[in-house]
């Protein structure tokens, strides 16, 4: 008998996705697919997919699903979230998406302490819209809009989502991953675990990161895409966890009494 | 139940409870900030929930997200507000989700001034957002009518499953007046929206969305967008007339605030012996082309009178073509007198 | 004994299995597949650990895994 | 029958207040009336002032530009409103902050010396509650009662305020009485 | 200079910078994008700058800012990005600053898709933010006019310091035609603008402001508005007619790419024998009223086509009160063929 | 003879504010003209006004101004910087302005380095729309939005813009001061006067955030204002200098060689 | 003289460039052109698309439904747009990887084995050159010159695949003329 | 010899200064100023040692201070 020890999870729906060949979407949707399935939380989760490459996520997941405006994906889970807070939800956001249109509603959302889960796709550019500098993308790559490399003196240099985002007190998980080197999948897979994981529990806001790859706006073959991800990137965006709901909280909170 | 005295702005959030709406975000700005400050007190006791949001653009999103949900759900602002709600709203009409907006209309453009103004018609009726979408847009004349229209809007949003808007001004929400409200609706009882978020569970996974690649799918939107659209053109006009008489020396345009300042004026004259009759539309959009008409029929002249430089002129010339519109308004937050429009009402009449 | 199936439809031929796979047995197709791209193929079965790190790595849910009998994990990272 | 008031004193006089009671208690008696604030960008230290329409009838215009009476509580309210006042109406003016009238004829003019009236009762702060309790001595709009019954219904559960101010009322209520005035 | 072949969206970008433009505020959308990468590219060899804005929203302020410095700048997006900028455009309006604004309209409402419309007429016309004011549209139909339209805006929004708007849609933008561009402009040899943020040196502040919270002052503001407005009306109105005659079986109103198709339409009915006219407005606003009233009063019958569910049909009706308007429009990004036009033409004119 | 050792700036006009007796916004005025004037720069200065408290800021300095929309002032700053490097631009803005519906253009004029300098007015409310809660309104401090005090549950707790700010990898100066605190008014100016000289040394970005009162919307008079804004604000919101333009920058950015 | 062209195509088969090759080189012989290309989203690995009008005349709509002339380099774009050529059209067929035709008869079709051809001169990725310089051989919309001279104008500094191209299109122009069709 | 001047009808009387005085010189007035404010005075001007604390703190800039001859700074922080 042959047991079948790897296969398509029931999350993920039984269609081709329209990702360029290569690309690290694919993989990062596998694993939330894989981590609502073992969690049991399919039927009742919602998804909010990004104005971004994965726009059409929903038509690959197979559960419940809205399609948010540019950067308002945090916005429109925490509706959601409030709402229903029984429903397991999570937005998946591109790097122009949540770190550029949208800093505002993810950095409110994480504030507030929203109870949803945040997969965040950084892939130093703007798949979709045909290769635009994002704010991640590094110093002196090259782009579209910064067609002679990302000039960090006129435009800065590139944001750090997790290192920012850990500074807020309200408690919260994040922690930033690849799936562009196969041997970190696994380590992937854990902190998206932990994330739903805490969702579920009520605990807490949860945020993974994605250092991710775009073969085609990058110009590059898949693999060297991924081998570019761990030499350009990586030194710069960290693996690890930046953060966890039992750090403690800053001193001068006066949480006991009321003040007028 | 007994009338209560309240202001225009707390009635609305009183509204909203009891059409079944337990949830609120929103952003302050004057003149509106009673409406959150009130829920924001009232809503523990009927296990509801007030989110400041960051912004009206965050508002308006998680009002959104809230809808797709199946919620009922409101958020109010005020004109500076409204504008940066606009992408959020048109999200709203294309994803075809039931939401209530509540405009408190201040004085513009730009920051402008905080007193009162109608100057947001043109926006609210033809161009609250980009691409081809419309809003029902209601518009309340005083607190209890504010009220109404609140509950009504819940149910036509359902109805329609598209956005609706209370347009007022600033004296709408911060006048107090008696009010009388509906019964309560148990947000329990209201009917299940199959469509909406819930969790796939033992059906298919629903997919709420407003982007549609294949332009024929997103034509055929389109088509049934207009359809719904012709559909409130039928049946959900609504409008209020006053003093109407087959000969009249002038027909008075005018909704909101600007219809109660004409009455008195009406009234002042009528007691000169002059006949001059009031058109109030309470559906801005759609607006009632044909009732309109119809009083434009019956009178020598016409006029319209708002708080803005003539956003409703060419509603009024729309349903009575060829017919001369004359205008009277004051702008900046200045509200006139029912001398003021008086007087203009008679220098029209005997020119 | 392992055993992996590349399903020639879905693969993009992104060629991001072939050099996730500790034992080197994948390799491209010479002929294209109905998408128009090269697809993935094992090449010496035998000697696959089931170790799924191809499956792992495809983004497309191209390549499934099963097991029959015991299953060693011969590599190390 | 329509009588609009239009109150207007500083911004800590308590002037929305009375209007708001006014109103209440009006409604109360089964009149409709409709309560419109000045409101405008915070300008610390100006005049706040609201107009009140009570009518048998349902209540038009909101906006009143020619008021039938005035409750002017200090000199500036007086100078800006009090030229509006409807010829044959009603001008209450706090005796105690201003020393002024309106130099016109058409208009009967009560004093009510609201502050020193209030201090007696007790405190300063009541001096809205005094002229309330005139201006319905004299308009008999609603009845005392019904004014104290709201106010009581406003201060629930602050006796002490709730003593203080029935006083007040029932002190400027005798006052308004007193003036004799027919409008 | 010689003729180029060149993309709309790139022409747009070129002829900024003849008409002295150097700064470009932007944030990146479909199908627009060739803007401000163009630009990006080309800015340096013209000491020009193009910063890439966190959004539509900081886009919009940004150049609000730059235009209260006192300088020439530009910024494009297509329909979502132009919601988000309403509420910086009613500023903009409101301070009296000139700025240039260019929307590549795609399909909607709410993200839509990407393909060409004409769905942001109302929006541009009459709602494009909150308050009392109105914007200076203009439609081009080709690359040409499109370059041609850019170096106007300029001047006319300098001319009233008011906000100007290129209202264009995707196939504008994407599409190649000859170019030839008018003379470079010197940003230095432009005329002062005493009322810019330039550093009080030597003068009284200048303040920039949209706040006026006396009602008195902001009613003028908007009394200035409308004198301002009025002067568009009465000197800037532009527009194209096309094969006018005095006994028309049919008028045809268009704009932009649809007009061109209509021509294509007419000249096929010609050979039969069918005279069609054709109205093209270039100023959406103003629109141009009593000229298209006149080709229509030469008309057995109208029709409005259009990328959109028939938003311009409200202007042509005021254009020639109580005449029918007929309509032919597709929607979603459907871009209909002359043959279809043409079809639609003959219907109406047998029928 | 008398020498005037202490009046009015040129930089502010001889007027009196709308503002409310005993309100910090008055002090922190003062400072900026006082620095203006010392470092010689009004004549090139173009102020940037919020929607706040301060938005008539305009008729108080004595130099250029700007009447941004609500939390677009760093936006709207970029603008007039970018379009005339030579004038000294700044910002003044309140905690909702800043901290909530302006959180992008703020985090992002920061990340761009913009050349201009942020005065940050935190006063733990919305002060002129009549004391709604801020962002960095504190634990179970009341505000009319929430009256029942501020629940770190739902509202998350509130946030520290310099510890956000300044873990932005684009060097920047950021530092937090008070005027509600005498002795700390010199230390205050200083940290302008080194924002306003960064900035004519066009060397960085600078925000500079003074932690303020309210004693009108917090129900108190200005001196218990004061002594509660030194109580339970500053523990959680220290005074000090976050960043510095001469930090080093973080590990992993390869700037030498251009990349493709 | 009014010629319509659609040339369609994979993505990265190069329709766009020759296209845009096309109209520039007409342009410069005072022509009225336009090129549109078929934009939508990115749906990697699909037909790409444009349209070319060349004309005497100003160019009234851009948009062709029914074009004179077709240029099909794959399959898919030869079933979805050759049956949309007007009657008594022409459509060039690249029978390197298309092994059917039309089906029409009242079409004129040309098949230019482009990738061979490209590939016997040194690179298959010149196939939309040799297909091109067959474009111009046949429909003498303009001359080979003004094609070559814009070709080197694109690729200026390239030399490698300036000599390459002009190959290319020579090669193409060679075999459009030998097919000896007049439309 | 220090001096400050109190600009009375500057002054919005939030007392502020009166707090900020290490010398404790300056007190609240008895009768109100134009704009409806109690101001501060100088109560005891030959103690004041011109250190400015007063007109520091001065949210309203109703404070002036100059000096004749030479200043001391007396107090300490
Ligand atoms: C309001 C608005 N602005 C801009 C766009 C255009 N747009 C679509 S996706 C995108 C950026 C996508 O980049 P990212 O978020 O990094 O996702 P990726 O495609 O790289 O996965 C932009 C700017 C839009 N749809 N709406
Ligand atoms: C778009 C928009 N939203 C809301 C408002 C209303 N509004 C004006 S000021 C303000 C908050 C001010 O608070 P803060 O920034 O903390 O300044 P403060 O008054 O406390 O100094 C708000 C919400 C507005 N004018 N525009
Ligand atoms: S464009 Fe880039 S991010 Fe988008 S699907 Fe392709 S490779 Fe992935
Ligand atoms: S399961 Fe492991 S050994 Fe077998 S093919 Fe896949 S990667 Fe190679
Ligand atoms: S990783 Fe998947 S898609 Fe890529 S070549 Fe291997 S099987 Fe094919
Ligand atoms: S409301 Fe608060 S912040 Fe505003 S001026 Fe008054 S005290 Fe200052
Ligand atoms: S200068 Fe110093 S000592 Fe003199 S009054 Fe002011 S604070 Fe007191
Ligand atoms: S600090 Fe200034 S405003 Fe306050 S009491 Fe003293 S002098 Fe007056
Ligand atoms: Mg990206
Ligand atoms: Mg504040």
């Amino acid at each position: 008998m042959i047991e079948t020890i790897f296969s398509r999870p029931e999350s993920l729906r039984e269609v081709s996705t329209h990702y360029c060949p290569g690309c690290t979407h694919g993989i990062t949707h596998r694993l939330i697919a894989e981590v609502l399935d073992e969690l049991g939380l399919r039927e009742r989760t919602v998804g909010v997919a990004p104005v971004g490459c994965a726009v059409l996520a929903y038509n690959y997941f197979n559960c419940d699903f809205a399609e948010a405006a540019h950067g308002r994906a945090p916005a429109m889970a925490t509706g959601i979230k409030r709402c229903r807070p029984n429903l397991i939800v999570f937005t998946y956001q591109g790097d122009g998406d949540l770190a550029s249109i949208g800093t505002a509603e993810i950095f409110h959302a994480a504030n507030r302490g929203e109870k949803f889960t945040v997969i965040f796709v950084n892939n130093a550019i703007y798949g979709m819209t045909g290769g635009q500098m994002a704010p991640t993308t590094m110093p002196n790559q090259k782009a579209t809009t910064c067609p002679f490399g990302r000039d960090v003196e006129t435009a800065g240099y590139p944001v750090r989502v997790c290192e920012v985002l850990s500074k807020i007190t309200t408690p919260s998980y994040i922690a930033r991953v690849t799936a562009a080197v196969p041997k970190e999948i696994p380590r992937a897979k854990d902190a998206l675990r932990k994330a739903f994981q805490y969702q579920a529990e009520n605990r807490c806001f949860s945020l993974v990161e994605f250092v991710s790859t775009c073969p085609t706006n990058w110009g590059m073959n898949p693999l060297k895409a991924c081998e570019w991800a761990v030499s350009d990137m990586m030194p710069y965006y960290p693996l690890g966890e930046f953060k966890t709901p039992d750090d403690p909280l800053p001193a001068g909170l006066n949480l006991i009494e009321g003040d007028e | 139940m007994a009338r209560v005295l309240m202001k225009g702005n707390e009635a609305i959030g009183e509204a909203a409870i009891r059409a079944g709406c337990r949830f609120f975000f929103g952003y302050p700005i004057t003149p509106q900030s009673e409406v959150p400050e009130y829920l924001a007190k009232r809503f523990p006791e009927v296990d509801g929930h007030f989110i400041q949001a960051e912004s009206e653009v965050a508002a308006s999103n998680m009002i959104y997200g809230a809808a797709c949900s199946g919620t009922r759900v409101l958020t109010t602002s005020s004109s500076p507000g409204i504008s940066l709600m606009s992408e959020a709203i048109s999200y709203c009409a294309g994803t075809e989700v039931p939401v209530v907006f509540v405009n408190i209309v201040r004085a513009g453009p730009g920051l402008g001034g905080i007193l009162p103004s109608q100057g947001d018609y043109w926006q609210a009726t033809r161009g609250m957002g980009h691409g081809d979408f419309r809003i029902l847009v209601l518009a309340p004349n005083c607190v209890q009518e504010a009220a109404d229209l609140i509950m009504l809007a819940f149910d036509l949003a359902d109805k329609y499953t598209n956005p609706v808007m209370i347009l007022g001004d600033g004296i709408i929400g911060q006048m107090m007046e008696p009010v009388e409200f509906g019964e309560m609706v148990d947000p329990e009882t209201l009917p299940e929206k199959p469509w909406a978020l819930t969790g796939a569970k033992g059906r298919e996974p629903n997919i709420l969305t407003s982007l549609f690649l294949d332009p024929n799918v997103l034509e055929a939107l389109n088509q049934r967008l207009l359809a719904k659209y012709r559909q409130m053109e039928a049946v959900e006009k609504r409008w209020e007339t006053y003093n109407i008489s087959d000969n009249m020396d002038l027909a008075v345009y005018a909704w909101g605030t600007m219809s109660r300042i004409g009455k008195t004026a009406i009234d002042e004259l009528k007691e000169r012996g002059i006949e001059i009759g009031l058109f109030r539309p309470i559906t801005l959009y759609p607006y009632p082309y044909e009732a309109a008409g119809e009083v434009a029929s019956k009178a020598k002249k016409l006029i319209s009178i708002e708080l803005s430089t003539g956003q409703m002129i060419d509603d009024v010339r729309l349903a009575a073509p060829g017919r001369e519109v004359n205008f009277f308004g004051r702008q900046g937050g200045i509200v006139p007198t029912p001398e003021d429009v008086r007087d203009e009402f008679l220098k029209l009449i005997e020119s | 004994m392992p055993m992996i199936k590349v399903h020639k439809e879905t693969c993009k031929g992104c060629e991001l299995c072939i050099h996730a796979c500790p034992q080197e047995i994948l390799v491209m197709s010479k002929v294209l597949n109905k998408k128009g791209y090269f697809y993935a193929m094992v090449e010496d079965p035998g000697r696959c650990i089931g170790c799924a790190m191809c499956a792992l790595t495809c983004p497309d849910v191209a390549i499934e895994v099963g097991v029959q009998g015991t299953r060693y994990v011969l590599y190390e990272y | 029958m329509l009588t609009e008031v239009v109150m207007a004193g500083f911004g800590g006089q308590g002037l929305m207040l009375i209007g708001k009671l006014l109103a209440e208690a009006s409604m109360d008696e089964g009149k409709e009336v409709c309560w419109l604030p000045s409101y405008g960008p915070e300008m610390r230290g100006g005049t706040a002032n609201c107009t009140v329409v009570v009518s048998d009838n349902p209540v038009a215009s909101p906006v009143i530009n020619k008021p039938r009476t005035l409750v002017a509580m200090n000199r500036p309210s007086l100078e800006k409103f009090g030229p509006k006042v409807r010829s044959g109406g009603l001008v209450l003016i706090n005796s105690s902050l201003i020393d002024v009238n309106t130099g016109r004829d058409d208009v009967t003019e009560v004093l009510i010396a609201a502050n020193e009236e209030a201090q007696k009762i007790g405190n300063d702060k009541a001096a809205n509650m005094v002229i309330l309790g005139a201006y319905i001595g004299i308009m008999e709009v609603c009845t005392l009662d019904s004014v104290i019954k709201w106010m009581e219904h406003q201060f629930e559960g602050k006796q002490k305020i709730i003593d203080l101010n029935r006083k007040a009322l029932e002190r400027g209520f005798e006052l308004g009485k007193a003036a004799e005035v027919k409008v």
